[in-house]
């Protein structure tokens, strides 16, 4: 297993350079020069002159590339262009906000989806299978700025329940933790009624009753485990999905994470700040992978143990 | 009672045979079809959206970018049936004119991306080795960004237009498809039907695409279906931030973004156009939900 | 002396149909089998003749779209079509238990061996502490011939073969002792050598525990290595039952002599003759045949034969068919 | 007439199980170990043994439908084992493959017609006529009415498909045909069919075998010479008959011994039956790699492999063959 664990780990590592890189490419030499872009109407020629070989803009782009990647292992992201500060210690104050509301998010997504999931395989076609997917269908089909704004609408403006938005206390998460959670819950629902579904129809389950065992003993004991395993890599698949969500909520209800930095470093047209919001992102997905790999390495015998033993 | 067929002595068949009651393929796809609820509804809205999109013209009551400033925030009324927006402008109209943007965004991306991703994912489940691990590293790198973050950065080195847009999304959608496509080829690559191609000397290409690809087909269309609301929520997303869709253009994303500051007041402006997004987006996952159940037969019952 | 001990096991006109989308299906159709204690009973006959059916509906495990729709099933004096879930609870694993014909999948992958086959002791006898399942456990691995049984408690599924894990689910179908064994196709999956090994075996576990045995094959070679009775199934009916040197002997229904004809024997050797093989092909049980259901491929069929379906006929005590051609009516 | 249409020199093939990321060697699966035997024209050779024997590897090797790891293959004196693909097609017209599993050998999306007809359209250009006349002409000699052309494979039951099978196989009308378990899928009254099928096709388009199976009761029917086969090597090559009546290697006998025969009184209580379990093909026993289950096992046998001795046309790989 330690052999499985450790190929995992190897192989992100090439999946985090190629990331930076397709950042890179995307940001840096695409779009030409970033600077009279930036600067848009009053463009000063000597300004640009020296602004640009101060940031080595005219050395071929691999060299550039070398460049960042050796800053950023030292974590230097170079400066953000509008507020004039280094882009990593924006990215710090920044991240622990997404992380607070990534996890309350995925906590949200946990305690309704996989009950509700587990419920409705059990009781199929019944009424609260029913309301169930609905439910989650509806989660997934929402669009979560959308469902931001309503609930704004109605438990801020309208029930005065929570202050609409900010960010300094626990009861200032619980809507965006909400709203983004509801859609991943769907996802997680749905996932754990087809995979219960699924796992029901197999040998093992038919042999479990032929022992005698009881229905809902037979639900418990023998499928869950074996429903709830590819669940546990959906659950890391879910940092990228929760991630993209967080961007919105973060900009509605004005939560001070790297989505909003992204946002901002997109209007604002600070390539800097993009870059490294976007990196430090994709690499939380990337880190969130590698936990699910080995959760589920650790979760699941025939990996741990696949030495065949006879 | 046999014939002898140029001295092979072979048995003739008993009169019940097998075909009486196995009906054929797609007969029988349409008859499941038809039982299943969810998809039924969801493809006649599907069928409606279509419609007011391609008619738009002569559905919306009024023109959806004349601006009246004497008509602001009107309340719902029968003479605005959603009331009108900040610049006196009839949001029926607009949502109307925005199903254009919004489907177009859902199909032709999720197609372009489709086809992409079912090319990549045929050729990496097949060859395997070296092109497989490359353009599967690509595909994991592209997955790994959250999608929404990609398409803002393609946005942001593209500039924020209609056409940026489709690549966009295209650049997101191909590595979930090739990862499907993927997995179903190296499946059907081991099965005797392919084999016995092989054995015939079958090029690559034609086994390709005569054997591996018609049998992801049934899969491929249920992704179809079911990305497409995704596309359609991605576009929605950008246009809300600004970086999608540009004004005067009807997105609905662009419509709830406008609106969001007079939520209070006039909370139609912004609440109606999420609830278009709201139903086609229902439509298309009812739609595909359906289709599966009808294509993957041991879900059927 | 025959004294008229009461059989273990009577099932009697048992109907089990599959309501489908196409149709009713007849899986079992009015299928009528005794087993007597100590005895190893082989139900034979190929795919789609209801053998399975039959041992799925004793156990009451059919699922949908299957229902049981009629007839007895008589075991030890009850009729289980007749008992409760709660009393069905007690009876499967305890009291007749099942080993199925795929040991690759018929193991729980994510729990030891060891811990599935404690599990039927445990539900059976709560009073039972872990400590002493264990042992038991240990000692039927033992018994079934499982090599170094203590190490083997803890080890997963899929480091075992093929061989290991039938071995594993006889034990855990043994280990309450059972009154009855139902085998499906317990060694179709197996290799040669093995199959023989756990025929073997169950031959052994069935004169130590003094189980009666219901074995589910296609393979009339497994049927004469191990039976003593044996019933031959077509199109969901019993079509003979005999004892089982008498049935190789003096085979009389033409599909039971079709079958023994068209088997190649590697003891028996004849230059390469054509193997006799019956016409036609096992029919659609969606439209089953009118009268015999045999009839569109027997080479002896009558006008009657389309039109009804045969009695039983009795040829001795040991051996009845149902076939119009030795039917005096 | 017989003369030699098959040769297999030393032929090995070597699957890695999973490619050691770090460089380090997977660990790899000796499915075909230095295996050499020859095939005569019009003759039907079984190949028999149990699972992970390399049997089916081995069939596949011979048509090319997987590349050797080393040794050679000779076709009608050709050494093909290096041949490209473009090479191969010439070949590959002469040489077809019939597979085991009726469900999974037919495209489930294609008509009956374009099955069988895809060898021909692949090598020779026809008219759709034609090719309906010449499909038509290859179901009924395979016992299937011609009028079922235009339906498709999960339209027909399992022993139809296996003919549909053996219709593609002899549409290039080629000499050398393996036979991979082709009924062991089948029902008992359906495999005779089809066996008498393959023996009439061979008569008639005199067709040469390689049958695969596991079955010995149909080997004994069918073949004329049978080779054994345990972990990738052979054990014993020779007349059907004569390995039959007595076997030479113990394991062969131990084979003969197990498998059921259809005949109670034959049924012998104290069975000769094999111990232990079927090594796996990736830690290969050292020396012989029968002496873990080999009740004659004797000291030589743990370190030395015993090579395959050839007298008077029967091959034995044993240190101390049953005489």
């Amino acid at each position: 297993m330690k052999r499985y664990i450790l190929k995992k780990l190897i192989v992100s590592v090439p999946v985090i350079i190629g990331v930076a890189l397709i950042t890179f490419l995307l940001l840096n030499v695409v779009p030409g020069d970033p600077i009279t872009l930036m600067m848009k109407e009053h463009i000063n020629p000597d300004v640009v002159k020296r602004v640009s070989a101060e940031m080595h803009l005219n050395d071929p782009a691999y060299f550039r590339f070398i460049h960042f990647l050796w800053n950023a292992l030292r974590g230097d992201f170079g400066i953000s262009y509008k507020l004039n500060r280094p882009v990593s210690e924006l990215l710090l104050e920044a991240f622990p906000n997404t992380l607070a509301l990534a996890v309350a998010a995925a906590v949200v997504s946990w305690i309704i989806g996989i009950p509700a999931g587990i419920l409705s395989a059990i009781k199929r076609y019944s009424f609260l299978d029913n309301f169930f997917m609905g439910f989650s269908l509806l989660g997934v089909s929402m669009p979560v700025f959308w469902t931001g704004l309503l609930f704004q609408y109605i438990f801020s403006l309208k029930l005065g329940f929570f202050p609409i938005s900010g960010f300094d206390g626990p009861e200032y998460l619980i809507m965006p933790a909400i709203v983004l959670g509801w859609s991943s819950a769907g996802t997680i629902a749905r996932l754990t009624r087809s995979n219960l579904l699924d796992v029901m129809r197999n040998d093992y389950i038919r042999t479990a009753r032929s022992k005698g065992i009881k229905e809902l003993k037979v639900v418990t004991n023998h499928a869950l485990k074996n429903s709830l395993l590819p669940v546990v890599t959906v659950m890391a698949l879910q940092v990228s999905g929760l991630l993209s969500g967080a961007v919105i909520t973060e900009s509605i209800f004005g939560i001070p994470g790297i989505g909003r930095v992204a946002v901002d470093a997109i209007q604002n047209r600070d390539m800097p700040l993009l870059q490294g919001s976007v990196i430090l992102t994709t690499i939380l997905v990337v880190v969130g992978n590698l936990v699910a790999d080995i959760l589920y390495s650790y979760l699941d015998p025939r990996i741990k143990y696949n030495k065949k033993e006879a | 009672m046999s014939a002898n067929v140029n001295g092979v002595v072979t048995e003739e068949w008993t009169d019940q045979d097998y075909e009486v009651e196995m009906g054929n393929g797609w007969k029988e796809l349409g008859l499941n079809f038809v039982q299943n609820k969810m998809a039924v509804i969801g493809g006649v809205i599907i069928i409606l959206v279509i419609a007011t999109a391609l008619f738009a013209p002569f559905i919306a009551p009024y023109d959806p970018y004349k601006v009246n400033l004497k008509l602001q925030f009107q309340e719902p009324s029968a003479q605005f049936l959603l009331g009108t927006d900040m610049y006196g402008r009839d949001v029926l109209s607009r949502i109307i004119y925005g199903s254009r943007i919004s489907l177009l965004i859902g199909l032709v991306p999720t197609l372009i991306s489709m086809v992409i991703g079912a090319i990549i994912g045929m050729i990496a489940g097949y060859y395997r080795g070296k092109i497989d691990f490359i353009l599967m590293s690509i595909s994991d790198m592209v997955l790994s960004f959250p999608s929404l973050l990609l398409a803002m950065v393609v946005m942001y080195t593209l500039g924020a237009s209609l056409i940026n847009i489709f690549i966009a999304l295209s650049v997101i959608g191909w590595a979930q498809t090739s990862r499907v496509v993927r997995a179903q080829t190296m499946s059907l690559k081991n099965k005797e039907f392919v084999e016995a191609s092989r054995a015939i000397g079958v090029r690559d290409i034609v086994i390709m695409f005569r054997h591996i690809l018609p049998n992801c087909i049934s899969q491929l269309i249920v992704l179809f279906t079911l990305n497409i609301p995704s596309s359609i929520l991605s576009e929605a997303s950008l246009s809300f931030l600004g970086i999608g869709a540009q004004p005067p253009a009807s997105s609905w994303g662009l419509m709830v973004s406008n609106g969001k500051e007079y939520l209070f007041n006039a909370p139609w402006v912004t609440i109606s156009p999420g609830i278009a997004i709201l139903i086609v987006v229902l439509a298309f996952n009812f739609f595909g939900d359906g289709l599966r159940d009808v294509l993957d037969p041991h879900l059927k019952h | 002396m025959v004294d008229t001990i009461q059989p273990l096991l009577e099932i009697k006109h048992l109907k089990t149909q599959f309501f489908t989308s196409k149709g009713i299906v007849p899986g079992a159709d009015d299928v009528s089998l005794t087993i007597d204690k100590g005895k190893i009973v082989g139900v034979v006959g190929e795919s789609g003749c209801g053998k399975s059916v039959t041992a799925l509906s004793i156990m009451q495990l059919i699922s949908e779209p299957g229902k049981i729709v009629g007839g007895e099933i008589l075991f030890d004096g009850r009729d289980l079509l007749k008992s409760s879930k709660q009393q069905m609870y007690t009876i499967r694993g305890n009291e007749i238990s099942m080993i199925f014909q795929e040991p690759m999948t018929s193991l729980n992958p994510v729990y030891p061996v060891g811990k599935q086959v404690a599990e039927t002791l445990l539900i059976h006898n709560s009073h039972l502490s872990k400590e002493a399942a264990k042992k038991a456990v240990i000692n039927m691995f033992e018994l079934v011939g499982i090599p170094d049984a203590k190490r083997r408690f803890q080890v997963y599924p899929h480091q075992l073969s093929g061989g290991l894990r039938q071995r594993i689910m006889i034990a855990m179908a043994l280990i309450c002792k059972p009154k009855l064994l139902i085998a499906d196709e317990p060694t179709t999956a197996l290799d040669v050598t093995i199959e023989a090994q756990i025929l073997q075996l169950l031959k052994d576990l069935q004169e130590e525990i003094d189980t009666s045995i219901m074995i589910i094959t296609h393979n009339l070679g497994v049927v004469a290595e191990v039976c003593d009775d044996v019933y031959v199934m077509y199109a969901g009916k019993v079509v003979e039952h005999s004892d089982v040197f008498e049935l190789f002997d003096h085979p009389k229904h033409p599909y039971t002599k079709g079958l023994l004809k068209s088997m190649p024997r590697s003891d028996v050797d004849e230059q390469r003759r054509k193997l006799y093989s019956i016409k036609g092909m096992v029919p659609n049980m969606l439209r089953p045949p009118q009268g015999c259901r045999f009839h569109p491929r027997c080479s002896e069929a009558m006008d009657i034969c389309k039109k009804t379906e045969p009695t039983v006929v009795t040829i001795n005590e040991q051996h009845c068919v149902s076939c119009w051609k030795y039917n005096e009516r | 007439m017989n003369d030699i249409l098959v040769k297999v020199e030393n032929i090995k093939k070597y699957f890695a199980l999973d490619s050691g990321v770090m460089g380090d060697k997977g660990e790899v699966v000796h499915a075909v170990d230095d295996v050499s035997l020859e095939i005569k024209e019009n003759e039907t050779l079984a190949l028999v043994g149990e699972s992970g024997c390399g049997k089916s590897t081995l069939g596949r090797l011979l048509i090319r439908l997987l590349d050797p790891s080393s040794g050679h293959i000779y076709y009608k004196g050709e050494d093909i084992s290096q041949y490209s693909n473009r090479k191969m097609r010439k070949t590959r017209k002469e040489m077809q493959i019939i597979f085991q599993d009726p469900f999974a050998s037919l495209n489930p999306r294609m008509r009956i017609i374009d099955i069988i007809a895809e060898p021909l359209t692949t090598h020779i250009r026809m008219s759709q006529k034609e090719k309906k006349q010449r499909v038509s002409e290859l179901m009924k000699l395979v016992g299937l009415r011609s009028e079922y052309m235009m339906r498709y494979p999960h339209m027909f039951s399992g022993g139809q498909r296996q003919r549909i099978g053996i219709a593609r196989a002899i549409a290039l009308n080629p000499k050398f045909i393996v036979c991979d378990e082709p009924v062991s899928a089948l029902d008992v009254s359906i495999q005779s069919q089809v066996i008498n099928l393959l023996q009439d096709l061979q008569e008639q388009k005199d067709l040469t075998y390689l049958f695969i199976s596991h079955d010995l009761n149909i080997v004994s029917h069918i073949s004329d010479r049978v080779c054994v086969m345990f972990l990738g090597k052979v054990m014993e090559i020779g007349d059907t008959h004569e390995v039959y009546e007595h076997p030479l290697h113990p394991y062969t006998k131990f084979l003969l011994a197990a498998s059921p025969v259809p005949d109670p009184h034959l049924r012998n209580q104290k069975k000769l039956v094999l111990k232990g379990e079927i090594p796996s093909p990736i830690h290969v026993p050292s020396g012989c790699r029968f002496h873990t289950r080999c009740p004659f096992a004797r000291e030589i046998c743990k370190e030395k492999e015993p090579p395959l001795v050839t007298r008077e046309g029967r091959s034995i790989s044993c240190h101390f063959p049953l005489e």
